[in-house]
């Protein structure tokens, strides 16, 4: 198995930023909400990153917002995605009136920005992580329909699929054991950029104060917090911005590998 | 005079010491308060005011929902446009003083029942018109109508008769208060044409400025109001009030000159702005207090064992420094503080004491199910990082104290008030009574806590009539104590105002009655060349 | 008639049903929101008789059905109605804010639409080599930074480090056109950023997409240069793709900006409707949500335009 | 006489970058040295992977993909081109050396007019000025026999013919008036009837403009009918080189010999029998369109014998074979199999029936699943028909495997790793997996080498002979027919124009379709071309 070096830096960066949300309670040098130290102080061998806007330790928030950002938006882009795809296979297979009325409805969806939408939505219901991967997750399924039922009308004209047709197979096997495993790679693909685009949708989420509550805090949130210090250069607010950056990066370059492999161009940052 | 009085008299209107220190240090060195005053003023009035240009100020704390009705003005943007465009009465002077607007005269009967006003001939409008006695009592009515929902209802509440003859205006009180010229400074009561019955939001007064844009939460553009009564006042030829609620971006602003003026300096990059030459860092210590509210109505803090339980679990030092960088003073969960006369220094401060709390948590035999704090990083600077610490003390102390984030927008609409526990900001009033008035009265428009307490409300009123000024501190003090002990307010700090000024803007007078000179930064500052 | 103008008006008819679904959708979206617009307004001073009065007056106690006819009646008329929080005159408000908008994307997109479009085409031409590598790499970060984090970057950089120009942009009437430009040039620069990496990898993705075809190695066997092959060949052949993407992006410069309007302190629409959305101040949610869905389904019919025009075999049947 | 172009021992070679394996490295050609002077046509033949197209590119110093000229001399014009920069090959590229490509269709840009594409080379290399240009393409498309040659440069691509556009692409190479034209499989692409013509055309055109010509196929039959001299290649190395007389009449090598003798099978049509299906009279359209496709179509197939369905392209046959299957249920008229009538529409059919009938498909590349093993493919139907599980399945599999004589290791293998050939047979094989009375093949050994396509062919003939299953035979290769069918339905646009027993649908008096279609298969001598275009009876419906 031949892998560039830019995907094997993306896959490791991303299984150290997993690992590491995974077992924040265990490696997280202190405790997410204790306030340890001054304000804003610098990396020091005591705090690694240092500190942030109420003296906290910035290692210890990144760690445990990690998993947070992590956990939010795997879970929001997998929802989006069991979804999306279903939906966008059974339209593509099925066709005829089901297709058009799935269609409509998801141009519907995307007319209506959803930025938006999450910001209406947020405002009047309780704000709790469910509530936010829900809100997340629908919203983002529209793009994933959009895409797997291209890429499944694609394969559903194969011969093989008709041959299939012919032997009697039920929707199931069709969808299962003829498309799915070929519409995998885009699809793996596709799932690298939502779940981008999630974490970049939470941060933005968390800085409009719409987010995560408090003391749980995803990066964003942290960005947030410190931001006054960005401006004066104080690394604080850094910290938390570059994490999401490189944790995008990493995803992205798994992604465009296992898209390199399979040349599908979908997905990108939504409206 | 004396060296030392030079040195302070140096510090004070270079900003770097709080006009209530100096007057206070002042009269530790045998000078009358009032001379102190007026030796201050002097001395920072020593440059020549330099007439034009264009000076901005840019502020947080606005929405494109507000509006320039005076009586529903409440945060900081509405409160600075509207001084600047309105006058009232009367209003207080940096030492603490009466300072005559529109009145020309202030007078009262005996026992503080009946004041007279006279009104200052040849007030003009921004439209032309003349200001009359006449509209001067329109205007007092307006705020007492329950329609108006105005915040200084609490204030004319108190007014039982007010008739206007000539240039006399004469205002009849249910009890005596000595205050009540105080009260008239309030910010809300500024004298609108007709009172601004049929047109409230005009914007239409006597200011040294008349508004010329109105955008609600982004800009509001003035040109000077050339028929100004008071000369000493509008130098600039115009005046800009920008909304620019982002924290950052204000600074950044000011440092780019973009602005001249900025409210609020997050306290943690004073240090770091110190360095630079183009602009001072106005601080003054004021009544202005960080607060999380309870409503003593409302479950579970109707109950007064936990209501103590949580005053005792805050950690107020690390709050002051971590939150006010140390640019304030402790609070004592009454909202006064030495800026206020006849302020009572003996009462105790209230500091953290885990175990305390816990064993009043355990009396208040609360269930145990989460207490949830509502703020929003608006509510005050550094509102969701003293929550943040609130709840770490107070988990500490075994009280499981949840913190709630909710938006910026909105907030002053849908929580403060509303929530049963909630942070806020008070800015703070010249005097006591007027403090208390506005917020702790039982039937106060504003009295967030929803605090009801009899004796409480008998005697404020006994104190307002009292003009024994020894025995007016009593009652203040005990008043003082009731709310301390029993009130809805958790008051962890007071803060400095600590605000930008760039060098070039003059003529600026620490006031810490309210934010940016108490209004009046534009109306008396100008652009030195 | 021609086909075309046939297609073109089905697009057209298409898009409006699409419009009046979406309002209909918006309209019962904030009926199903908790909380009541009178009680809203009226906050802890509402008293039941106010409250019936309000209602009363806003037709709040009619059928849904009637309200939304009655709604639209009106907007179709150019009336939006009135802002319940302050009574400002919303088509007023939404106007001047909307222009607001539309300059800053129309700012943004001129800048960000060529520079892309061009990257894409270098890197497609240096497909696998280091321009490719570099402009790729860029990008990816810049895709990969939150929009909030390089406004603030850009803040200390061009406005503290590099004072150049203003951390504040909102612009008024009466503002020159070039104190506009000045004005609005840093979110301009955010949007950019935020916008670029998108459409270059896309329009990359296509061009490389059509080098695969046959009449490209045709183009390459007369002899043309690598830039004649993508310019002359390639690219006419990419259009309907690059088009769809750069669509996409225009309507997040109009709809999607929330975040650099608070940071910037600029007054368009995003700020305006983020602050009427707590208030619950639901006839201006309602029109700014149109008028973005509005702006959305537009951009997407000019695509298909482009799209159907792009394409001989639907401009010139056999 | 100075040759134009003088290939000495060239050497090919390529890395291949198979997804998600290491990097193979290939010899594509190896040793070959050939060479053409002014005005003479080289034929280059060989089956797919024989490295004749690649040898074609060379003389453009041009290699698709990795492919890399590594050793040898390319020498134009007394010059090794091996030698030039990428400028120098820009400037020979289109104006010493033009390609015609295989598929015109896709060789064209879909999105500029004709003429633009015509004229691009000569314009480019400032040859002549637009109005030169443009005459010169009008005179060269009135040559090549396009209709209406002033305004034909007007259109699009997809405005017109494949049999236009391979001409167009004709004139397109000839237009800057080059010293050698590279004709890559130019007719392969298209219809028997229209092939002839293109190739008529193209010979013309090569003779007037005397130009040197480089013409590969597969087809030894085609090259025979342009070409002076002949090279036979395989596996990139060359076979045997002469002219195109004696390599037709006197091949020397066995190789030769068997391309020479292809398509010579014989097969005695046995005589009619009890019909399996009947399919009477089925009117046909599709979806969203106006006009039947298939119009009463009425044919029998006799158990365990085949019927043969040619014709062209927008003939009709693979639609009926569709309509049989159910996939496009018909609009009127009912099919009977084994004396039961067939619900028209596949969702209705029992089990049974679908098992029954089974279809192999033109490219067995799309008919299979690359996700697949073999075994999987072919044991499917084992399983879902006859619930055969493990090792059962197995052995049954192994057994079809040896039927269609590709013996033990290939069940885990992926079609990836499949030659042309055997995929072909997998697809046999999964089809007779369901024990079929009926198989549907549709063009099966059209995408196929001679060679090959003789192999699969056998391969069905013995099949039916053991296992006693009936054949639709779908084809446009008449060659194809006559080996296999027992009856034959000639189809032309929707409607069965002769059907019969093979013996008298292929005996005189013919219609003037089947004559055309009979007359248009090419013949294994030369000047065949002439003679034929004199006796015909109609133009091909292709132009």
């Amino acid at each position: 198995m031949r892998i560039p070096l830019s995907a094997l830096i993306g896959l490791v960066m991303t299984g150290l930023f997993v690992l590491s949300a995974v077992f924040a309670p265990w490696i997280a040098p202190y405790p997410i909400d204790a306030a340890v130290g001054k304000v804003w102080e610098g990396p020091s061998s005591q705090y690694w990153l240092g500190t942030d806007t109420i003296g906290r330790d910035i290692l210890s928030r990144l760690i445990y917002g990690g998993s947070v950002t992590i956990f939010v938006a795997l879970s929001s882009s997998l929802l989006s995605f069991g979804m999306g795809a279903f939906f966008g296979f059974l339209a593509a297979t099925r066709g005829g009136w089901i297709d058009t009325g799935l269609s409509r409805i998801v141009d519907l969806m995307m007319a209506v920005p959803s930025l938006i939408v999450a910001l209406v939505v947020l405002s009047v219901l309780p704000l709790n992580l469910t509530v936010l991967i829900l809100v997340m997750g629908v919203l983002d399924s529209t793009r994933v329909f959009r895409l797997s039922r291209a890429v499944a009308a694609d394969i559903a004209v194969m011969d093989y699929v008709e041959a299939a047709k012919l032997r009697g197979e039920k929707q199931g096997w069709i969808i299962f054991r003829e498309i799915l495993p070929n519409a995998m790679s885009p699809l793996v693909a596709e799932f690298g950029m939502r779940f981008i685009f999630a974490v970049l949708f939470i941060s933005t989420l968390s800085f409009l104060g719409l987010g995560i509550q408090p003391p749980l805090s995803d990066w964003g949130g942290m960005v947030r917090e410190n931001k006054d210090g960005l401006v004066y250069g104080k690394a604080a607010a850094l910290m938390p911005a570059l994490a999401i950056a490189v944790l995008a990066i990493s995803v992205n370059l798994v992604a465009d590998w296992i898209l390199q492999r399979t040349s599908s161009l979908k997905g990108g940052r939504g409206g | 005079m004396s060296s030392e009085l030079n040195h302070l008299l140096g510090l004070a209107s270079a900003g770097k010491m709080s006009r209530r220190e100096f007057v206070g240090r002042a009269g530790a060195l045998g000078v009358s308060t009032a001379v102190a005053g007026t030796m201050l003023s002097t001395a920072a009035f020593a440059d020549t005011p330099v007439k034009g240009g264009l000076l901005r100020a840019g502020m947080q704390g606005g929405e494109s929902t507000n509006t320039l009705d005076p009586a529903l003005a409440a945060s900081d943007v509405p409160f600075m446009i509207n001084s600047t465009w309105g006058e009232t009465l009367v209003d207080v002077e940096l030492n603490g003083t009466l300072g005559l607007r529109v009145a020309e005269e202030v007078s009262s009967n005996a026992d503080a029942t009946q004041w007279m006003f006279k009104i200052r001939k040849g007030v003009e409008y921004h439209n032309g018109a003349t200001m009359t006695a006449e509209d001067v009592v329109a205007t007092l009515k307006r705020h007492t109508d329950d329609k108006a929902q105005s915040g200084a209802q609490g204030i004319v509440k108190g007014i039982t008769d007010m008739k206007a003859e000539g240039d006399m205006v004469t205002l009849t009180l249910a009890a005596g208060n000595a205050d009540l010229p105080f009260l008239m400074a309030d910010y809300h009561l500024i004298i609108q044409p007709g009172g601004g019955v049929d047109n409230p939001t005009s914007g239409i007064g006597s200011g040294a400025y008349k508004v010329v844009e109105h955008e609600p939460g982004v800009r509001t553009a003035f040109e000077k109001h050339t028929n100004h009564w008071d000369a000493s006042r509008g130098h600039a030829d115009q005046v800009e009030i920008l909304t620019i609620n982002d924290n950052p971006a204000r600074t950044a602003a000011i440092q780019a000159g973009q602005i001249h003026l900025m409210n609020r300096i997050d306290p943690k990059i004073v240090d770091l702005l110190k360095g630079n030459t183009d602009i001072a860092i106005e601080r003054a210590a004021g009544p202005g207090h960080y607060v999380f509210i309870m409503r003593c109505n409302a479950a579970p803090f109707d109950n007064n064992d936990l209501r103590m339980a949580l005053k005792m679990s805050v950690n107020r030092q690390e709050m002051l420094e971590k939150i006010l960088g140390g640019m304030g003073s402790r609070g004592n969960d009454f909202p006064i503080n030495a800026a206020y006369p006849m302020f009572d220094d003996s009462i105790s401060q209230r500091e953290y004491d885990a175990a305390t709390a816990a064993d009043f948590y355990k009396k208040s035999g609360h269930d145990g199910s989460p207490i949830l704090l509502q703020v929003a990083p608006g509510a005050f600077p550094g509102a969701v990082e003293a929550a943040q610490l609130f709840q770490a003390s107070a988990n500490a102390a075994g009280i499981p104290l949840q913190v709630k984030l909710e938006p910026d927008d909105g907030y002053w609409d849908n929580v403060w008030n509303i929530a049963p526990f909630c942070a806020s900001y008070w800015g703070g009033r010249p005097v006591q009574d007027q403090m208390y008035s506005t917020a702790y009265l039982s039937t106060a428009e504003w009295n967030d806590t929803a605090f009801k307490d009899a004796h409480f409300d008998e005697v404020m009123i006994a104190a307002r009539g009292e003009l024994d000024q020894a025995k007016r501190k009593g009652m203040y003090s005990e008043m003082a104590t009731i709310l301390r002990d029993t009130g809805g307010l958790i008051c962890p700090m007071f803060n400095d105002w600590v605000e930008g000024r760039r060098s070039e803007v003059g003529g600026w007078i620490p006031n810490p009655a309210g934010t940016l000179m108490n209004g009046k930064a534009m109306s008396m500052c100008w652009l030195n060349a | 008639m021609h086909p075309l103008i046939k297609l073109v008006a089905q697009r057209i008819a298409l898009g409006l049903i699409l419009l009046l679904a979406v309002s209909v959708v918006i309209f019962l979206g904030i009926e199903m929101l908790p909380g009541d617009t009178a009680q809203a307004i009226l906050g802890q001073s509402a008293t039941a008789t106010s409250l019936a009065n309000l209602r009363e007056s806003l037709g709040l106690n009619q059928s849904p059905a009637t309200r939304y006819f009655t709604w639209l009646g009106h907007a179709l008329q150019g009336d939006l109605g009135k802002a319940l929080t302050n009574q400002q005159d919303i088509a007023q408000a939404i106007g001047q804010r909307l222009g607001n908008t539309l300059f800053l994307a129309v700012c943004a997109g001129a800048i960000a639409v060529p520079l892309s479009i061009g990257l894409g085409l270098v890197a497609a031409r240096f497909n696998g080599r280091w321009p490719d590598k570099l402009i790729s790499g860029v990008t990816l970060a810049m895709i990969s930074l939150p929009e909030f984090v390089a406004a603030y970057f850009m803040i200390l950089l061009l406005t503290l480090v590099i004072p150049i120009l203003q951390p504040v942009s909102m612009i008024f009437p009466g503002m020159g056109f070039f104190e506009k430009l000045h004005a609005v040039a840093l979110p301009v620069i955010v949007l950019v950023m935020v916008v670029l990496a998108h459409m270059m990898r896309m329009t990359r993705a296509a061009i490389l997409n059509v080098m695969q075809s046959a009449y490209i190695e045709t183009a390459e066997l007369k002899g043309l240069s690598p830039m004649q092959v993508i310019w002359r060949h390639a690219l006419p052949n990419a259009v309907a793709p690059i088009i769809s993407v750069v669509v996409i992006n225009l309507a997040y410069l109009v709809v999607g900006v929330v975040v650099v309007e608070v940071v910037f302190s600029y007054n368009a629409l995003g700020q305006y409707l983020v602050d009427h959305v707590a208030k619950r101040d639901l006839p201006v949610v309602q029109a700014v949500g149109i008028i973005f869905a509005a702006v959305y389904i537009g951009l997407n019919i000019l695509a298909d335009l482009i799209g159907i025009i792009a394409n001989p075999r639907l401009r010139h049947p056999k | 006489m100075a040759d134009l172009l003088t290939i000495k021992n060239l050497r090919i070679e390529a890395t291949a970058y198979p997804p998600g394996e290491a990097p193979r490295h290939l010899v594509l050609v190896d040793g070959v040295s050939v060479s053409v002077q002014k005005g003479r046509v080289l034929g280059l033949i060989g089956e797919s992977g024989a490295g004749k197209s690649t040898i074609g590119l060379a003389a453009l110093s041009y290699g698709r993909g990795g492919v890399r000229l590594t050793g040898g001399q390319v020498l134009l014009n007394g010059r090794d081109i091996r030698a030039e920069g990428a400028a120098g090959l820009r400037a020979l590229r289109g104006r010493e050396v033009t390609y015609v490509a295989q598929s015109a269709a896709a060789a064209f840009n879909p999105a500029k007019r004709l003429m633009a594409q015509v004229i691009e080379t000569s314009l480019l290399h400032k040859l002549m000025t637009k109005e030169q240009a443009e005459v010169r393409a009008i005179e060269l498309f009135a040559k090549l026999g396009l209709p209406n040659p002033e305004t034909f440069g007007r259109r699009y691509p997809h405005q017109v013919s494949g049999g236009q556009l391979q001409r167009a692409m004709t004139a397109m190479a000839l237009c800057p008036k080059p010293d050698l034209v590279i004709f890559d499989e130019p007719t392969t692409a298209l219809d028997v009837t229209t092939q002839i013509d293109v190739l008529a055309a193209i010979k013309e055109a090569i003779r007037d403009t005397g130009v040197a010509a480089i013409y590969i196929t597969h087809d030894l039959a085609v090259v025979a009918q342009v070409a002076d001299d002949i090279l036979v290649l395989r596996h990139g190395k060359a076979v045997e080189y002469g002219a195109t007389d004696q390599i037709i009449s006197t091949p020397v090598q066995d190789y030769t010999q068997a391309l020479v003798s292809v398509r010579r099978i014989d097969h005695a049509e046995k005589s009619d029998a009890a019909p399996i299906l009947r399919v009477q009279g089925i009117t046909a359209r599709y979806r969203g369109t106006d006009f039947d496709v298939l119009q009463s179509i009425t044919v029998d197939v006799a158990a365990g014998q085949t019927l043969a369905i040619v014709g062209e392209s927008g003939s009709g046959k693979s639609t009926l074979a569709r309509v049989i299957t159910g996939l496009l249920p018909a609009r009127s008229g009912q099919i009977t199999f084994d004396g039961r009538t067939l619900s028209p529409d596949l969702a209705n059919r029992s089990k049974d029936d679908l098992r029954q009938v089974q279809m192999i498909y033109q490219m067995a590349d799309t008919a299979m699943n690359p996700r697949q093993t073999v075994g999987t493919i072919i044991g499917r139907p084992l399983e879902f028909y006859f619930g055969l599980k493990g090792e059962a399945k197995r052995a049954r599999v192994q057994e079809l495997l040896d039927q269609i004589e590709m013996g033990a290791g290939f069940e885990n293998r992926y079609p990836a790793e499949l030659s042309g050939g055997q995929k072909q047979r997998v697809c046999i094989a999964r089809a007779l997996a369901a024990k079929p009375k009926l198989i549907l093949c549709d063009e099966v050994t059209s995408a196929l080498d001679p060679l090959v396509a003789d192999g699969i062919l056998k391969l069905l003939l013995n099949l039916q002979a053991q296992e006693g299953v009936a054949y639709v035979f779908i084809t446009h290769d008449l060659a194809t027919v006559k080996a296999i069918a027992d009856k034959i339905a000639v189809m032309y646009r929707g409607k069965v124009v002769r059907y019969g027993q093979k013996s008298d649908v292929l005996a005189p008096p013919f219609d003037d379709y089947t004559d055309l279609l009979l007359s248009s298969v090419p013949e294994m001598k030369t000047g065949w071309l002439e003679s034929v275009l004199k006796t015909r009876k109609m133009e091909s419906a292709g132009n």
